[in-house]
């Protein structure tokens, strides 16, 4: 039943997603300039605001300031569409997400399904980045993306289905509810854990398996021709990725918002600042995994693991 | 064949996470950055700038006696001499050095051709400009007096 | 100098030995255009490496000396080989198809010099501007009326 | 671990230029090839069929720049051909002109030589180091080997005066004397290399998606190699232990005591670990020259106008890349009547075409890097 306090409440929550994704995006983005400057002998950002925290906010009002160039041949529907589709999907990915019991934009029943269904979305977003603005490195990361998008998606809801047969639902709020009367999925489900690991790090297109940019062979991969603030979207659109896929593994693996001491938010912020973390340094340590490499990790190895746990998990399930 | 293929799993995993050990360490150890302007790098004694003239101790005046040979020995001709005798001198004495150190090498090969050892290397480091020209003609004299000083006004 | 010796034995020919501490070379043979391919196999069969393929010209005489140097991995033996044909034309044996390395060397030689080399699969040029129609390590090259302007 | 599907193998003869094809421009301006190289890519999907290098970006002519200089006033060109081994083409341009005018070089001049150009080595590899590591997509050990360097560069700066495009060697000695600081910040900095070297090792050697890279990657057959002419660490990962310093040793080399280190696959990780290597035999060297460094003058007396006399010569180095030959030709006079340079880089990135037919866009990119080239070099 549609109420003024529903209304009121589904406004507020949009609001305070735009909030969180745009915080977000300007202290993950110092974040893994300043892990990425240690990691290697150097400083990160230090002259803008404390500590260099206002160096994204420059940056972002350059990217702003600046001309968006559009390619003679480029298809320009599809060349302006496809920032937009990258970045809208991982932006209503944030609504069911619970940051703690209350602190919820709108309670959905089947919400991992729309997750891991917007999910998806993102790839054809790079699909049509790629097809739009009639460049052959674009054109080239754009394939790879769509080329990697099963080998690791399958193997990605096989980690997830265990957690739902433990659990007994699909909404995210109540996954971590059950948590709360056993104890961290994570546990349950170690190998299932490392798996969605490094299926989140393949679905955000972070290094090691960045094809889709695989900045020394195809320059920029799929945005080489992108400038200004349409750039800027897929940079939001990819931070923000790797901020919903945190969130998801935190409440599937970590359990959420639970934890002594803090509030709720305060646990699950932690947590997922621990996922971006271990993501940056991932990306900060590896070389670039080969395409076709990744191709045979995910089918040979990745698939028939996981498939493996989800049987076993399914059979001591039964067995119980 | 399976011990193979999870042995293969195992030690990948292990590689990878003897590389995060390494770039975890490296969080914590300080690197060589110095922070310029606030902070600034010492130059080193052997520093190569662009050129200047020594200035005679006594006199002031440019030890540069306008032969030439630093000139000559230019790979990239970007030195220019010009000297006549002051009145009363036995040497000459440089009317016009000229620099062209949009042109110039650092080589060095003039500082060691010049007999009278009257060219050294400067140490300004921090060198630029909107516009070229600037440095296209540097007047070196600048620097030291010159004997021909009373002469020009 | 055996590797040389040996390498050539069939050939009939006496490599004119060199002061390897004075020149950095062990051999220098002087020979005809068309002895080149056959000597070239035997010192590809040998193992000899290709260091280059060069030229030198020589206005005073009106010559132009085609060189070819040779080495060896196993054992230092520094072979020159030069034949020498008239600067007018220059037409030397190319031997691509043996020493595939060589063909970059002919190309860049052929451009600098002017030379011909017979029977090379690529005549394109290679490192100056596709629009050039001199050879400017001719000695008689003066630099063209062509002037870049606008640098700054 | 990750076994790669067998690449379709092409054949040059097979191939026809379509209308169709997909040829992709990998430079002048591309990230992976560091330089202004063009390579013409014809591709099916991410196969390469052929691919054709263009070069000439960077030309200057420097061949013909050195028959308008004098014999001095060509040596700071020197190091504008190869800026990462400067000293070893200093090397090589004053061996060359003392060997045709027969100067004596004092003792401790060739020792300093010795000192400096390896240390020239050892700055080149780890340039090389972090730069093929980037094109394989990591980033970081390229900013870790660069930490390594500067302390390098800062020691070869205290001396030289330069960071980068050294002009130090004179005829008949070196143009400063290396002092007590010098020598300390040597040992300082083998001492350094010697604790870096296992982290470098830690980081990227052991690393399993490096090793999938490169084993296999780009293999040069030993028998590809004496045809296209390869040397230095491109050929020594082929098997052929070939290295001037030993086979035509000049200066004090014969008197030091190093390996020459050689890996038999021919691939990316052998060429890679031929390097790494060699930064350790380069260390040793300079631990011998320091400890036996000998007192005494740095620079003989040299006319000041250099006149060699009519002939020909030629010198071999080993640059970092490969065997460095110049052959010159004096007609007695005071400019070089012809200068030929014969650059590693060059030799070496001829095969290119053969290595790269058939691998994906991804492992191009990887022999591309793993050859160390330098494309100034290769240009002149």
């Amino acid at each position: 039943m549609i109420t003024e306090i529903s209304i009121m409440r589904t406004l507020l929550s949009i609001l305070g997603i735009t909030l969180v994704v745009g915080v977000n995006a300007i202290f993950v983005v110092w974040f893994e300039r300043k892990v990425a400057g240690h990691m290697q002998y150097r400083l990160g950002p230090t002259e803008v605001g404390p500590a260099g925290l206002l160096q994204t906010v420059a940056d972002g009002l350059k990217l702003v300031s600046k001309q968006i160039i559009f390619p003679q041949s480029a298809d320009k529907p599809i060349f302006i569409l496809a920032p937009i589709i990258c970045l809208v999907p991982v932006f209503i990915a944030l609504l069911p997400v619970p940051f703690s019991a209350t602190w919820q934009a709108h309670e959905l029943d089947m919400g991992l399904l729309l997750v891991i269904a917007l999910g998806l979305l993102n790839t054809l977003g790079i699909l049509l980045a790629g097809w739009g603005c009639d460049n052959k490195y674009a054109l080239l990361g754009a394939s790879r993306a769509v080329a990697q998008i099963l080998a690791y998606k399958i193997p990605l809801l096989l980690c997830i289905l265990p957690i739902i047969l433990l659990a007994g639902t699909f909404s995210l709020r109540e996954i971590v509810l059950v948590q709360e009367q056993s104890t961290w999925f994570a546990l349950y489900q170690p190998v299932g854990f490392l798996i969605y690991l490094i299926a989140i790090t393949l679905e955000t297109n972070r290094s090691p398996f960045d094809f889709a940019e695989a900045e020394s062979e195809l320059v920029a991969g799929f945005h080489t021709e992108y400038s200004g603030m349409m750039f800027s979207l897929f940079f939001l659109a990819e931070y923000t990725y790797m901020l919903v896929a945190s969130a998801i593994a935190s409440i599937l693996f970590l359990g959420g918002w639970l934890g002594p001491f803090f509030p709720g938010p305060v646990w699950m912020l932690i947590k997922i600042y621990f996922f971006l973390f271990l993501m940056m340094w991932f990306r900060w340590t590896f070389p670039r995994v080969r395409v076709d490499q990744m191709l045979s990790f995910g089918w040979k190895i990745l698939l028939p693991i996981s498939l493996l746990n989800f049987l076993i998990t399914a059979g001591v399930m039964a067995a119980l | 064949m399976m011990t193979s293929y999870a042995q293969d799993i195992i030690t990948g995993l292990s590689s990878l996470l003897t590389g995060m050990k390494v770039t975890i360490k490296t969080m914590f150890t300080k690197g060589h950055t110095v922070q310029w302007p606030r902070q600034t790098a010492q130059l080193p004694l052997n520093f190569r700038g662009h050129i200047r003239l020594v200035a005679n101790d006594s006199t002031g005046f440019a030890k540069c006696i306008a032969c030439g040979s630093c000139v000559r020995a230019c790979p990239s001709n970007c030195i220019e001499v010009k000297g006549e005798k002051p009145e009363g001198a036995k040497k000459k004495s440089p009317t016009l050095f000229r620099l062209d150190f949009t042109k110039c090498s650092l080589c060095g090969l003039c500082v060691e051709s010049c007999p009278v050892a009257a060219i050294t290397f400067s140490r300004d480091y921090a060198l630029a400009g909107l516009t070229s020209e600037p440095f296209a003609a540097m007047n070196l004299l600048d620097e030291v007096a010159s004997p021909f000083a009373g002469e020009e006004q | 100098m055996s590797l040389i010796e040996t390498a050539l034995n069939k050939h009939s020919l006496s490599p004119e030995p060199l002061e390897y501490s004075a020149t950095g070379l062990h051999a220098k043979i002087v020979i005809k255009g068309d002895q080149l391919k056959p000597i070239c196999r035997s010192l590809y069969s040998a193992g000899f490496f290709l260091e280059t393929v060069t030229a030198v010209d020589n206005l005073s005489t009106e010559i132009m000396q085609g060189l070819w140097f040779f080495n060896h991995y196993k054992e230092s033996s520094r072979l020159m080989i030069v034949i020498e044909a008239s600067r007018k034309n220059p037409v030397f044996p190319s031997i691509g198809v043996l020493y595939p390395g060589a063909i970059w060397h002919e190309r860049e030689a052929a451009e600098f010099f002017g030379i011909t080399y017979e029977g090379s699969k690529d005549q394109r040029g290679l490192l100056l501007p596709e629009d050039v129609n001199f050879h400017p390590l001719r000695k008689d090259f003066k630099r063209p009326e062509h002037q870049i302007t606008g640098i700054h | 671990m990750f076994e790669s599907q067998t690449a379709p193998t092409y054949h040059l003869e097979t191939v026809e230029e379509q209308e169709n094809d997909f040829i992709l421009n990998l430079g002048p301006q591309h990230p992976g090839t560091h330089g202004v190289l063009r390579v013409i890519l014809h591709m099916d999907g991410e196969y390469i069929l052929t691919a054709d290098p263009v070069l000439g970006y960077g030309h200057r002519m420097q061949e013909k720049i050195a028959e308008n200089m004098t014999w001095s006033q060509v040596l700071p060109y020197m190091a504008r051909m190869d800026y990462l081994s400067a000293l070893s083409y200093n090397q090589a341009w004053v061996c060359l002109v003392e060997k045709m005018c027969e100067y004596e070089v004092p003792r401790r001049a060739e020792y300093i030589r010795v000192l400096t150009t390896e240390l020239n080595r050892i700055s080149s590899h780890l340039l090389w180091f972090g730069a093929f590591l980037l094109d394989l997509g990591a980033f970081t050990p390229f900013l870790h080997a660069f930490e390594d360097r500067e302390t390098l560069l800062d020691l070869l700066e205290s001396l030289t005066g330069s960071r980068l495009t050294y002009c130090f060697f004179r005829f008949g000695g070196v143009g400063a004397d290396v002092d007590a600081a010098f020598l300390r910040g040597a040992q300082d900095f083998v001492k350094q290399m010697h604790t870096k070297l296992p982290r470098y090792h830690e980081l990227v050697t052991g690393n399993v998606i490096f090793r999938e890279r490169t084993r296999d990657v780009g293999v040069i057959l030993p028998f590809d190699t004496w045809g296209y002419g390869l040397s230095g660490p491109v050929l020594r990962g082929s098997g052929e232990q070939y290295d001037v310093r030993t086979s035509e040793p000049y200066s004090i080399y014969p008197e030091l005591d190093f390996n020459v280190p050689v890996e038999q696959s021919g691939d990316c990780l052998a060429r890679y670990l031929v390097r790494l290597n060699e930064i350790d035999e380069s260390l040793k060297i300079i631990e011998q020259t320091l400890a036996n460094m000998p007192e005494g003058p740095i620079k003989s007396k040299v006319p000041k106008i250099i006149k060699p006399p009519e002939g020909e010569a030629s010198m071999a180095v080993e640059t970092p890349r490969g065997e460095l030959m110049i052959y010159a030709v004096s007609d007695g006079g005071k400019v070089p009547y012809r200068v030929k340079y014969r650059v590693p880089s060059f030799a070496n990135l001829s095969i290119f075409s053969k290595m790269a037919r058939g691998q994906l866009l991804a492992d191009a990119l990887a022999i591309l890097g793993s050859l160390d080239l330098v494309i100034p070099e290769i240009d002149r």
